[in-house]
């Protein structure tokens, strides 16, 4: 059985990567150590363009383990695109903060290498392998500030709560094995196809479905394996928070997409409501811890929990049916998802690194020190307002297509309980609006403190930050740029 | 009528030229010689001659049919318009000429009585404004446009109550002025609404006058419409009208200065209500309830009103109370099928009413105060004054051959002829209206005998007098000089020379209206048997023929109801006056012996020692000698003057003001408790209290993240054991 | 200017003041005149065109929709940017145009504190796009979007610009009408997927036969209603608008009354009943009864007022609530009523804001037992122009504010769609009940003018300068005072062009 | 009961006594060895289910790599002895999560396999594997070994001192601290301008 | 050989494995009790292949195991190697110490 290389281009380009940027990190020495960072971002674009080069197709790998379709090449490139905004964001960080340059990049990249095969992934093997391949580079990074013990701290959490969940993940992939002989997604919806059309589903399969999710549940943060979230944003390099909660989170939501619409499908009749109210659940825990919060990183990673449960919503809504109607909702399910990572990885990352540019040799980071940024700073304190109400979900910002999105998902077809996810979903936004609109209040209505030090937030993290905000505000007028992209998205063959 | 005359079609003018009149004043008034009195005074003489004209047409016109012309103003949806029309026949002629000449006496008597005050130039555009929106009302072809004139009177009413605005009483008057009548408004226009309600299926234009009579007469309306619109109608009426209950705000009113008080309160636009009955008297004419409703009310008010002047030493609430009564008499006689009789006492009324006021102020020029204890022996210093406010009394008692006998003779004969058809209301109008009439007679004597008999009491007697006139009523003292304040500029020490006529800008008005008082009765009286005669010329929108259609049922069920079936008065039309001489014989008896009386206690006088204007036991014993002493009356009257007049008053001060008091202070608290209480504390606490609960939910919240992993780890694994039971559980 | 090509017009309308915005980024942040000169030139020119369109508008089809745009937009979704303009929007777009504009006027030389003039002026023209195109979109999403884009920069204009409490007012601000504005989408969403048109055109949308069973219809415009109700705003949902009020800015509180608040009562007659008659039927009474408390209500909580701001603002819940009458009568004169209280309330209530800001300019206290009288004896013309515009708001006949009241109340002693026969003594009590409510308005007015205009003036300005009214305000008040006088002499300014529309409308929900 | 089933009883019992040894013991070694023990047993486990190859790479990766490689941890980290100092305040936490989820997962397996038996064990062989290996699994058998080197990155980069590595003071960071429970939203985050949230670590 | 038999080891050795990740204040001995948790799902994948499905040619089962191990080895690296930085930075391991962030 040949190998489709062209299929698995864009992970081979990412590995190259890796690989060079360990090596050129080895040979440069002192300040050229960071020109290790437009090294990876050119691999990045190399792996872009051959993603681009599949736009469209459709191919299958590896005995069927590996697809490409659009699903998978639409996450595949907002991975990518996600990449080189981080490393935009990351170049001045570490390069000034003397950490080990090269590896980060590499760690960095390898963990991007798990995530783009996510998607692709059809084997519960293989997704076991990648999810494992975005963690553990992503314990390390979380460490890499290394004389700090928040650092310190907050990579053990992490690794602690990552391996519990991927231990509990593991038990769950073996009883389904146990159930269905087969690790292949497509393979494992048939036989439970079969099961539930014999009426012998073991609760213990639904319990190992749970413990399935529950892996991914902790990349994507949802309650109540959130707990990490917060305490390692905060302590994390904020470029490593950045990644963390926009990219690794997305990767979570690809490998729940595959396998909830793809593996489990027929029994989503189940663990549809189930998430459904995890997803409410984490959106209003996410609000309200948020609401609290006097560090804008933690602030935000809260935020981004809530976020998470305002994308898992159309997870509330998955049909177990095979009917048009049926495929109609869950298609819509997904694309939404999708439609909402990408925004929210637009915005998030701004987000992230308007506070990077804050905290630049200031080391501000609460949200107090955001008094008067609008004075200090009008650029930065701009592109935050932006990010913070596209958060939330105003218009004319990519936020609002996003949210309505979701909305859209949930009322496909107009069911009682899609309407209370729908309501779940309003108050909340409403909620959320209390503190971004509490940062942005800061910035603009606030005196600035007399003593506050200027920022220099450096060239090119103002030219990433400007041009998400531009994107988020393009996006919000022309979602179409984006929605036409998502809105083509499907599974490939499925069975 | 078959092709109206260019006049007619031009009647638009007499409204339009007050309008422009008063735009004109406001742009320009202050920088002319004469501030802007000039161009009030022009325009609205330029309309008395139109309306002049317009009256002799329509008069001279025997049977005229009514002229309508509208343009369709605004669509108002469903196909429904608008129209901004005029409607043009004898009622509104007479209303034309009464308004547009009244007016134009109390404009000439301002530029004198009003000279030096410093909102001179406001004040005449005020007057053009007023002149306007009544004469607007009067031109409406439809019940809205009605309203809106209705609405503008009110507030041109409420500008010049509150015309010295300085003190705090005068605000309070006219907002009370202003508000009592808006209360009534909401009947009004409620009643508006159900009545065009009622039109819906059949025209465009529900409003419409005429379509609605139509739609009456023949019929077409409900009776459920005709009885709750003209009742809710006749709300609007008893606000305006002065009628009790609603006519606390009108001897409040009087805070004005007194040509407002002449033309607003006595000749215009107090009558705007029994216009507005008369209007749609065929209406109303299809429901017994809603006449008996009228009558009643009318009846209450033409007596105890009556009565209330009695105690008054206020010369002009002495006026307001007569208006009051003189009004009740006009909606009594609606009330009990007296159109002609209401709309000739609306008529006659206007002027003498008018001229008593501007008499009044005349007086109240020369002795700077408005209370008649304050008066006396004026008749030599004003010989002008004098006898135009006798002629202005008389008419007002009804002292034969006056225009105010012959259209109160109307009214009691018209009250007789309802009794004649079975109606207890008929009888009540026909015996309270002459006892009313004596009171009448007695307070205006009492009035005329204090202020132009005995000695001059001047300012320097006026203390002396002036507690006891207080303690009998001292409500009265209220407004008493403040209107005068104008007169503190002039010299000090005109307070205590002699009082003098005024000017010829003031009492010639005075004289003409003295004349019109005595003239215009004669051609709604015996004297005018022949068409044209007054009925004929208001009475053409209000066919002739039709029979009040109850009267038939009423003697189909065998009411009792005697005479239902040929007598004339089954018509809504009496016919032409004829004289009846044991009314006059009767009346005339009232008139004397109510004199009489009066002359008995004030002939000479205010004496030092006044029986009559103290209160306590001394007086009651004084009266009920009187009382045993001479004319048969008088055991009735006594008792009735201090007791139910008292009683009346207390009524009136106490439990209605109380009442209107009250719901002033009622709504002040509901209005602080809804704010404070409801809407800052449930409503608004409410939201805030959610937002609040999420602060709480969130501090909980965070005892959960305590920053220990293995509780982390520890929650983890416990959501993940409740999370399988509830997936077990879902399946 | 051809009313059946030139979609452009509307796009320019719209576009204008966002270019205007940008292009005033560039000017130079010193030379504050010429930031202030270049907003009127602005908003003037945006005015002129939108005059020009006025005057150009096909007033004999004012029941169809002119100077249409309808293009694709996301076609993932369907939405497209549908612009048009008919006999109902008209008034309100017009209104949008002017109102911005005088207070582009007034703020040159009433410049809020804290300044910032680019900042302030920029972010009415955005506001001003996003409360215009509200008017124009035929197109749901299209609708939302300006719908939503209003509050943004409303936000920062009470937070930035405001009064004391200003934060606390804008985000309360914002919270409300966001929240249910989200429901409002979601109510949007359902008819979207439930009509089977897969069509967010509201003409579409209207013309379409029942969408939904009757329980759909009624839940989804449950959604509906919330985000209308908010924006209107409605008794209970009002308490965000007197805080939003009385800090706002002077000119944000002129648009937040004079346009704003326009978007919920042309929301619920655009979309909410044409969409969902259904709906609309079941829930009339609710809004009749709803609104009658909100007018009773309203009255009696400006009688508890002392800060002459917030009784204005409470007003409008008053005189909202007509309106919502209006609507509840669900007949061709009830609409009319309520689109003519619509633009009445617009106009005076704005005029009304204006004039409170110019006495707190004078005075720096909105207190009226601080104030205590005798303004008519201080400035005399000030006083007057007060006494004017109260008296329009109390509803005066021959001057705007009456003729919606009027109108509202007419329509709804005969309620359409039949809901006489099932409601007809509910409706006839709410009439009785409204009626009553304009006595308590008079009463609240009358006390405003009496505790403001008349007396004497106390001790602690009779030695105060102050300036009457000033020619920039003269300037930038002229033409409200004269649409007050105008409107209530010539209703048909207003009745007249929406005659048709309102009949279409009608039609389309079965009436 | 067959005799398989009988050597797994001992086989699992030593197993599940000795892993229960491991996380309650009180000596740091011994807990270290009793780990050895159980993944010894779990070898023992794997050869009565047949699965040899299994077996060894338990016995070579586990016994001889994973189980000295935590002694190594041990020794290094200088760790305390004795119950109070291995044991945190979760034990009863501990004890009632880990206790239900046995509970739990137990009740479902015996409903969902507790009437499976079967009578021959069998399985892929070690040769079936390797292929198996490279035939199916050739990808994340690759994916593996970038996940390795990166676990090897990683670890080095974490344990190695200096060199490139920033020194002993860090960026300044301000972080806030829990020790402030009055903070009620938006008003305080105004004032946390002073300073007085904030705490400048160095 | 009944099945039940090596999934309740398993399940046990899981549960074990949890407690000993919430208990265990030494850092190392959470690490080891992870490693009990992971090697428990092994016997699972075993037990399931060898029992229920010999004849699976691609060894599903068994190659998850193996890669299980693979993995757990990387994880274990990892993991000691944060301890360590840890230690390094506070001269403890305790894990239950591990509390400078909360809220």
């Amino acid at each position: 059985m040949p190998i489709d290389f062209l299929a698995i281009a864009p992970e081979i380009a990412l590995a190259v990567t890796a690989l060079v940027v360990l090596a050129a990190d080895l040979s440069l020495r002192g300040s050229a150590k960071q020109l290790v960072n437009p090294l990876a971002a050119i691999g990045t674009l190399v792996a872009l363009y051959f993603v681009a080069r599949l736009w469209g197709d459709e191919r299958t790998t590896f005995a069927g383990t590996f697809v490409i379709d659009s699903f998978a090449l639409a996450f595949k490139a907002l991975f990518l695109l996600v990449l080189l905004a981080v490393l935009g964001i990351s170049w001045r960080f570490f390069a000034e903060g003397r950490y080990f340059q090269g590896e980060y990049y590499f760690l960095l990249v390898t963990a991007f290498i798990g995530m783009l095969l996510m998607p692709s992934a059809r084997d519960l093997l293989l997704l076991f392998v990648a999810l494992e391949t975005v963690s553990v580079p992503a314990f390390v990074m979380v460490g890499l500030r290394k004389r700090d013990l928040y650092s310190s701290e907050a990579a053990l959490k992490f690794f602690l709560i990552g391996v519990l969940s991927v231990a509990l993940m593991l038990l769950g992939m073996s009883f389904v094995y146990g159930f269905t002989g087969v690790t292949g997604l497509d393979a494992i919806a048939a036989a439970i196809g079969g099961l539930v059309a014999a009426g012998t589903v073991e609760p213990l399969l639904l319990a190992a479905v749970l413990l399935i999710i529950v892996g991914f549940g902790f990349k994507i943060s949802a309650v109540p394996f959130h707990f990490w979230a917060p305490d390692t944003y905060a302590g994390s390099p904020m470029p490593v928070t950045a990644m963390l909660a926009v990219a690794s989170k997305a990767a979570g939501f690809a490998g729940l997409a595959i396998v909830s619409f793809i593996a489990f499908q027929p029994l989503a009749d189940v663990w549809a409501p189930i998430l459904g109210v995890v997803a409410i659940i984490t959106m209003t825990v996410g609000n309200l811890g948020a609401l609290q919060q006097r560090d804008l990183i933690r602030l935000l990673a809260f935020s981004s929990v809530a976020q998470a449960g305002y994308i898992l919503l159309p997870f509330g809504v998955a049909r177990g049916g095979s009917g048009m109607l049926d495929a109609a909702v869950n298609a819509g399910a997904f694309r939404a998802v999708l439609f909402y990572l990408a925004a929210y990885a637009v915005m998030n990352i701004g987000a992230f690194g308007v506070a990077i540019g804050v905290s630049r040799r200031t080391g501000l980071r609460a949200i107090g020190d955001y008094a008067g940024l609008g004075a200090r700073s009008p650029m930065l304190a701009a592109a935050m307002t932006v990010f913070m109400l596209s958060l939330g979900g105003a218009p004319l910002t990519v936020g609002l297509w996003a949210k309505f999105a979701i909305l859209e998902a949930l009322t496909v077809d107009v069911t009682t309980f899609g309407l209370v996810l729908a309501g779940a979903l309003v108050i909340n936004s409403v909620i959320a609006f209390f503190y971004y609109l509490k940062v942005i209040r800061l910035m603009w209505m606030v005196e600035p403190a007399a003593d506050a030090p200027a920022l220099q937030p450096g060239a090119n993290l103002t030219l990433v930050v400007a041009s998400l905000a531009a994107a988020t505000l393009v996006l919000g007028v022309l979602p179409g740029l984006l929605s036409d992209a998502t809105s083509i998205v499907t599974f490939a063959a499925v069975r | 009528m078959t092709e109206p005359s260019l006049l007619i079609q031009s009647a638009w003018l007499i409204p339009a030229l007050p309008l422009a009149s008063a735009a004109a004043i406001a742009a320009f008034g202050r920088r002319l010689p004469w501030h802007g009195a000039e161009i009030g005074i022009g325009a609205i003489l330029t309309s008395l001659l139109i309306a002049i004209a317009i009256a002799w047409e329509t008069f001279t016109t025997v049977d005229p049919a009514p002229y309508e012309a509208a343009y369709a103003w605004s669509p108002l949806g469903g196909g429904f318009v608008l129209e901004l029309g005029m409607l043009i026949d004898g009622l509104t002629a007479m209303m034309f000429l009464l308004v547009t000449l009244v007016s134009s006496m109390v404009q000439i008597y301002s530029r004198e009585y009003m000279h030096g005050e410093k909102r001179f130039t406001y004040y005449y555009a005020m007057l053009s404004l007023f002149t306007f929106s009544m004469l607007f009302l009067v031109i409406a072809n439809n019940t809205l446009q009605a309203v809106v004139g209705w609405e503008l009177v009110g507030l041109c009413s409420f500008l010049l109550i509150g015309f010295y605005w300085e003190d705090k009483s005068n605000q309070d008057a006219a907002n009370k002025a202003f508000l009592t009548t808006k209360f009534g408004d909401v009947g009004l226009i409620v009643g508006v609404i159900v009545l065009s309600a009622g039109m819906f299926g059949l025209t465009d234009t529900p409003f419409n006058f005429l379509q609605t009579i139509d739609a009456a007469v023949a019929g077409e309306l409900s009776t459920a419409t005709i009885v709750l619109g003209m009742l809710l109608i006749f709300v609007g009426c008893i606000s305006k009208s002065g009628q009790m209950p609603l006519h606390v705000w009108l001897p409040d009113a009087m805070a004005g200065p007194t040509p407002v008080s002449a033309l607003i309160h006595a000749a215009t636009m107090v009558t705007a209500g029994v216009f507005l009955l008369a209007r749609l008297f065929p209406v109303l004419a299809q429901s017994a309830t809603v006449m008996a409703v009228i009558a009643v009310v009318g009846v209450i008010t033409l007596f105890f009103g009556g009565l209330l002047a009695l105690v008054q030493d206020d010369i002009k609430k002495i006026l307001a109370y007569s208006t009051i009564s003189q009004l009740g008499y006009m909606v009594a006689a609606i009330g009990v099928g007296g159109y002609t009789a209401s709309v000739f006492h609306l008529f006659t009324h206007g002027f003498f009413k008018a001229l008593l006021f501007l008499g009044a102020g005349s007086l109240i020029h020369a002795v700077h105060s408005n209370n008649i204890s304050d008066m006396g022996g004026l008749r030599r210093f004003m010989p002008h004054t004098f006898w135009t406010f006798t002629i202005g009394s008389l008419a007002l008692a009804g002292f034969p051959l006056t225009a105010g006998f012959f259209s109160k003779d109307e009214i009691l004969v018209a009250g007789d002829l309802w009794a004649v058809n079975g109606f207890a209301t008929g009888t009540a109008v026909y015996w309270v209206g002459l006892a009313a009439a004596f009171v009448t007679t007695f307070y205006m004597a009492r009035a005329w005998f204090l202020i132009f008999m005995g000695e001059h009491r001047g300012a320097g007697h006026a203390d002396a007098h002036g507690h006891d006139a207080h303690d009998d009523d001292a409500r009265t003292r209220t407004t008493r000089t403040t209107h005068d304040a104008h007169d503190d500029h002039a010299d000090h020490g005109a307070h205590h020379a002699d009082p003098h006529e005024s000017g010829r800008q003031i009492t010639v008005p005075l004289m003409i209206l003295a004349v019109l008082s005595i003239a215009v009765g004669l051609i709604g009286s015996p004297f005018a048997q022949e068409k044209p005669n007054f009925e004929s010329w208001t009475s053409t929108t209000v066919i002739a023929e039709t029979t009040y259609p109850f009267l038939a049922e009423y003697a189909a069920a065998g009411t009792g109801i005697a005479a239902a079936a040929a007598e004339p008065s089954a018509k809504i039309l009496h016919g032409p006056p004829t004289w009846h001489l044991d009314l006059l014989l009767i009346v005339l008896v009232v008139f004397s012996s109510a004199v009489a009386l009066a002359w008995r206690f004030y002939g000479r006088g205010l004496p030092a020692q006044d029986p009559m204007m103290r209160m306590g036991g001394l007086t009651r014993v004084l009266v009920a000698k009187y009382g045993f002493d001479s004319f048969g009356y008088r055991f009735i009257v006594v008792p009735v003057r201090d007791r139910m007049s008292a009683w009346a008053t207390r009524i009136s001060n106490d439990v209605i003001d109380g009442a209107v008091a009250g719901i002033g202070t009622t709504t002040m608290r509901l209005a602080r408790t809804t704010y404070t209480v409801v809407d800052q504390r449930i409503i608004d606490g409410g939201v805030n209290g959610a937002a609040f609960s999420a602060a709480w939910w969130s501090a909980r919240l965070r005892r959960i993240q305590s920053g220990d992993v293995q509780r982390y780890a520890g929650a983890l694994v416990a959501g993940v054991i409740l999370l399988v039971l509830a997936f077990v559980a879902v399946r | 200017m051809d009313p059946n090509t030139a979609g452009w017009v509307l796009i320019a309308a719209l576009a204008l003041p966002l270019v205007g915005a940008a292009l005033m980024l560039l000017l130079p942040n010193d030379d504050e005149e010429r930031i202030k000169r270049f907003a009127v030139l602005v908003t003037g020119v945006s005015f002129a065109l939108v005059t020009a369109m006025t005057v150009a508008f096909d007033y004999s089809r004012s029941g169809e929709l002119q100077f249409v745009t309808n293009v694709a937009w996301i076609d993932a979704i369907n939405a497209r940017f549908h612009l048009g303009i008919d006999g109902i929007s008209l008034p309100l777009f017009f209104l949008s145009f002017l109102l911005p504009f005088l207070s582009a006027i007034y703020t040159t030389k009433h410049l809020p504190e804290p300044g910032k003039p680019k900042a302030f002026l920029g972010l009415m023209l955005l506001l001003q796009t996003g409360m215009a195109g509200t008017f124009v979109a035929f197109d749901l999403i299209l609708f939302f979007i300006f719908f939503e884009l209003v509050l943004v920069p409303m936000f920062f204009m009470i937070g930035m610009w405001g009064g004391p409490r200003r934060e606390y007012a804008s985000v309360k601000f914002f919270l409300y009408t966001l929240f249910g504005s989200i429901f409002m989408l979601v109510s949007f969403l359902a008819v979207y997927f439930q009509s089977g048109l897969r069509s967010w055109d509201i003409v579409e949308l209207s013309n379409a036969s029942m969408i939904g069973s009757t329980t759909f219809q009624t839940w989804a415009f449950l959604g509906m209603f919330l985000g209308f109700a908010i924006k209107v705003p409605m008794w209970p949902f009002h308490t965000w608008l007197p805080d939003a009020h009385t800090e706002a800015p002077t000119v944000g509180s002129v648009l937040l009354a004079g346009v704003l608040l326009k978007i919920g009562t042309y929301g619920f007659i655009r979309i909410a009943l044409p969409i969902l008659p259904e709906g609309a039927l079941r829930f009339a009474p609710v809004i009749g009864v709803l609104a009658v408390i909100g007018i009773i209500y309203g009255s009696l909580c400006c009688l508890a007022q002392t800060d002459i701001k917030r009784l204005i603002a409470f007003s409008s819940v008053g005189h909202m609530g007509f309106v919502m009458l209006g609507i509840a009568a669900m007949n061709e004169a009830g609409i009319q009523a309520a689109l003519f209280g619509n633009i009445a309330h617009g106009v005076i209530t704005g005029m009304l804001f204006f004039l409170a800001g110019s006495l707190h300019d004078r005075y720096h206290t909105r207190d009226m037992n601080i104030i205590g009288g005798g303004m008519l004896m201080k400035i005399p013309r000030y006083g007057v122009l007060l006494t004017y515009v109260s008296v329009a708001s109390l509803g005066l006949p021959g001057l705007a504010g009456f003729w919606g009241e009027f109108g509202a109340m007419w329509a709804a002693i005969n309620p359409g769609l039949g809901l006489a026969d099932s409601y007809g003594g509910l409706y006839l009590g709410l009439v009785i009940f409204a009626a009553i409510g304009t006595v308590l308005t008079a009463g609240y007015f009358l006390w405003m003018l009496q505790r403001v205009n008349l007396g004497t003036p106390p001790e602690k300005w009779a030695n105060e300068e102050l300036a009457d009214v000033t020619r920039i305000e003269w300037i930038a008040w002229t033409p409200l005072l004269v649409l007050v006088l105008a409107l209530g002499i010539f209703p048909r300014l207003v009745f007249g062009v929406q005659d048709a529309a309102v009949t279409v409308l009608l039609r389309s929900m079965g009436g | 009961m067959t005799g398989l089933d009988l050597i797994f009883a001992v086989v699992g019992l030593i197993t599940a006594a000795a892993a229960i040894k491991t996380v309650t013991s009180t000596n740091l070694v011994h807990a270290a060895l009793f780990l050895a023990v159980t993944l010894a047993g779990i070898a023992g486990v794997f050869l009565v289910l047949s699965a040899d190859f299994l077996a060894l790479v338990q016995l070579v990766v586990y016994v001889g790599a994973v189980a000295v490689l935590f002694l190594f941890g041990l020794m290094l980290t200088r760790a305390p002895i004795g119950r109070e100092a291995l044991d945190s305040d979760h034990r009863g936490l501990a004890l009632g999560v880990s206790g239900a989820l046995f509970v739990l997962l137990s009740g479902l397996i015996i409903a969902a396999f507790g009437d499976v038996r079967v009578d021959t064990v069998g399985g892929p062989r070690t040769a079936d594997i390797g292929l198996a290996l490279f035939r199916d699994w050739v990808l994340p058998f690759e994916v593996l070994s970038m996940l390795l080197l990166a676990a090897l990155v990683g670890a080095i980069v974490l344990s190695r001192r200096e060199d490139g590595e920033s020194g002993e003071v860090e960026d300044v960071t301000r972080i806030l601290l829990a020790d402030d429970p009055d903070l009620d939203g938006v008003d305080d985050a105004d004032a946390s301008a002073d300073g007085a949230a904030g705490e400048v670590r160095a | 050989m009944s099945l039940v038999g090596p999934l309740l080891l398993a399940t046990l050795l899981f549960s074990v494995g949890v407690y000993g990740l919430i208990a265990r204040r030494n850092a190392v001995l959470v690490l080891i009790s992870v490693e009990l948790m992971l090697n428990a799902v092994n016997i699972n994948l075993v037990a399931f292949q060898n029992l229920l499905f010999p004849t699976d040619v691609s060894a599903s089962g068994h190659m998850f195991a193996l890669f299980i191990i693979g993995v757990a080895a990387a994880e274990v690296g990892v993991g000691l190697a944060i301890v360590f930085n840890l230690f390094r930075n506070r001269a403890s391991v305790d894990v239950d110490r591990v509390d400078a962030m909360r809220w």
